[in-house]
């Protein structure tokens, strides 16, 4: 198992990568995952995180398994 | 009381009839209020020729099925309804539609309305511009309270 | 921006479309907020077979102009419309259509809502229901601050 | 000249006529209309009143040619 974590819209050409796994070591946190993910670049202050579909804080506890996203403030409707 | 997610152009109107006739039962609602977003061909003062409608396909539904859920709940309805676009899409088409059905008019309007604010706040999507000077990512204005 | 009154079934769908391609510029509104009152066929628990709407047919047209005139100063708006029946309606037919264009959504939401609820609370209007009971004036429950 | 008066809806059907045309008389107010049009009955507290098409309080001036009109709380949309 592992940390599926993905990138959406502006903060994904940003970062350069669509998706990538992460190996899962507890303990974990969305931030945590963010700065192995990017390389522990710093979290633009507008984005929005979510474990699993759900909207979740960067202290928020990752399980072996999550899909963790990463996107900027949303511009649909 | 579905939320459907399509890549093609679609007319509202004919929607709203379809679904109507197919789930409402007549005689029973009185009020149906609707929202329809359309795109434009200017922003921010500039001309847009069309634009992309990114979102996070799995995150999306669900997102939108919990909040016909909610809304329901909230709101005394007979039905509602939500139709969001993505993917191209170029002037005079509409982006998304949402659509309230109720004995009265006002938890028609307010769950409307309810529907149309929370899409705008939290559903992922992001739209991004090609003008006549290259390609844009559309910015929100309004302070995320969702962080 | 007319209001029309007449006194035969219309399609508010339809008529929405119509006045939209006629009369509305493509590309320039990106907010369609439309509200339709529809007949049911109960009220106060009674069964209600057909109703007769009576207005005072010189004083409506007038109301329902100016309406639209002092809504269109009061919001931010490209359009806006209502359509009207009077005469004998029959349960699941339109009884009124309220619609706003704007740019932006939320002048087109208020401007719709505006128009229903000035229309509700002063337009010479007045329900007469058919039940299994006989007939009945329809009583509007709210106070009237008109007088 | 003479004053124009209707009557609408369920006051229609307690005063038992639709329209009536009235002597002019100055002064004249919505109130005196109502009262010579109907033999002195009471104005129900709920009575709304317009002049040529626009609403008026009891008491507002009327003119030789007006149209005056008295109806029930309105019921449409």
């Amino acid at each position: 198992m592992s940390i599926n974590v993905q990138f959406f819209a502006s903060l994904r050409e940003t970062i350069g990568r669509q998706q990538l796994a992460l190996d899962y070591t507890s303990p974990m946190t969305v931030q945590t995952v963010w700065s192995q993910a990017t390389g522990e670049q710093s979290m633009p202050d507008n984005t929005l995180c979510a474990i699993n579909m759900e909207y979740v804080k960067p202290d928020a506890s990752v399980q072996d398994g999550d899909e963790v996203a990463f996107f900027p403030p949303v511009t649909g409707g | 009381m579905p939320a459907i997610l399509i890549d093609t152009p679609f007319n509202p109107w004919e929607e709203i009839q379809r679904y109507q006739s197919e789930q409402l039962q007549a005689g029973h609602y009185g009020a149906t209020a609707s929202f329809v977003g359309t795109m434009r061909d200017f922003n921010i003062n500039e001309t847009v020729s069309h634009m992309t409608l990114e979102h996070y396909p799995a995150m999306t539904q669900h997102y939108l099925d919990r909040l016909c859920e909610t809304c329901r709940q909230k709101y005394e309805l007979d039905d509602c309804l939500i139709i969001h676009r993505f993917g191209d899409i170029y002037p005079d088409e509409p982006i998304v539609l949402t659509v309230a059905w109720s004995a009265h008019r006002a938890p028609a309007f307010d769950a409307c309305r309810y529907l149309m604010e929370e899409l705008k706040s939290s559903a992922p999507f992001w739209k991004k511009e090609v003008t006549d000077k290259g390609e844009r990512w559309v910015h929100n204005d309004l302070p995320s309270d969702k962080k």
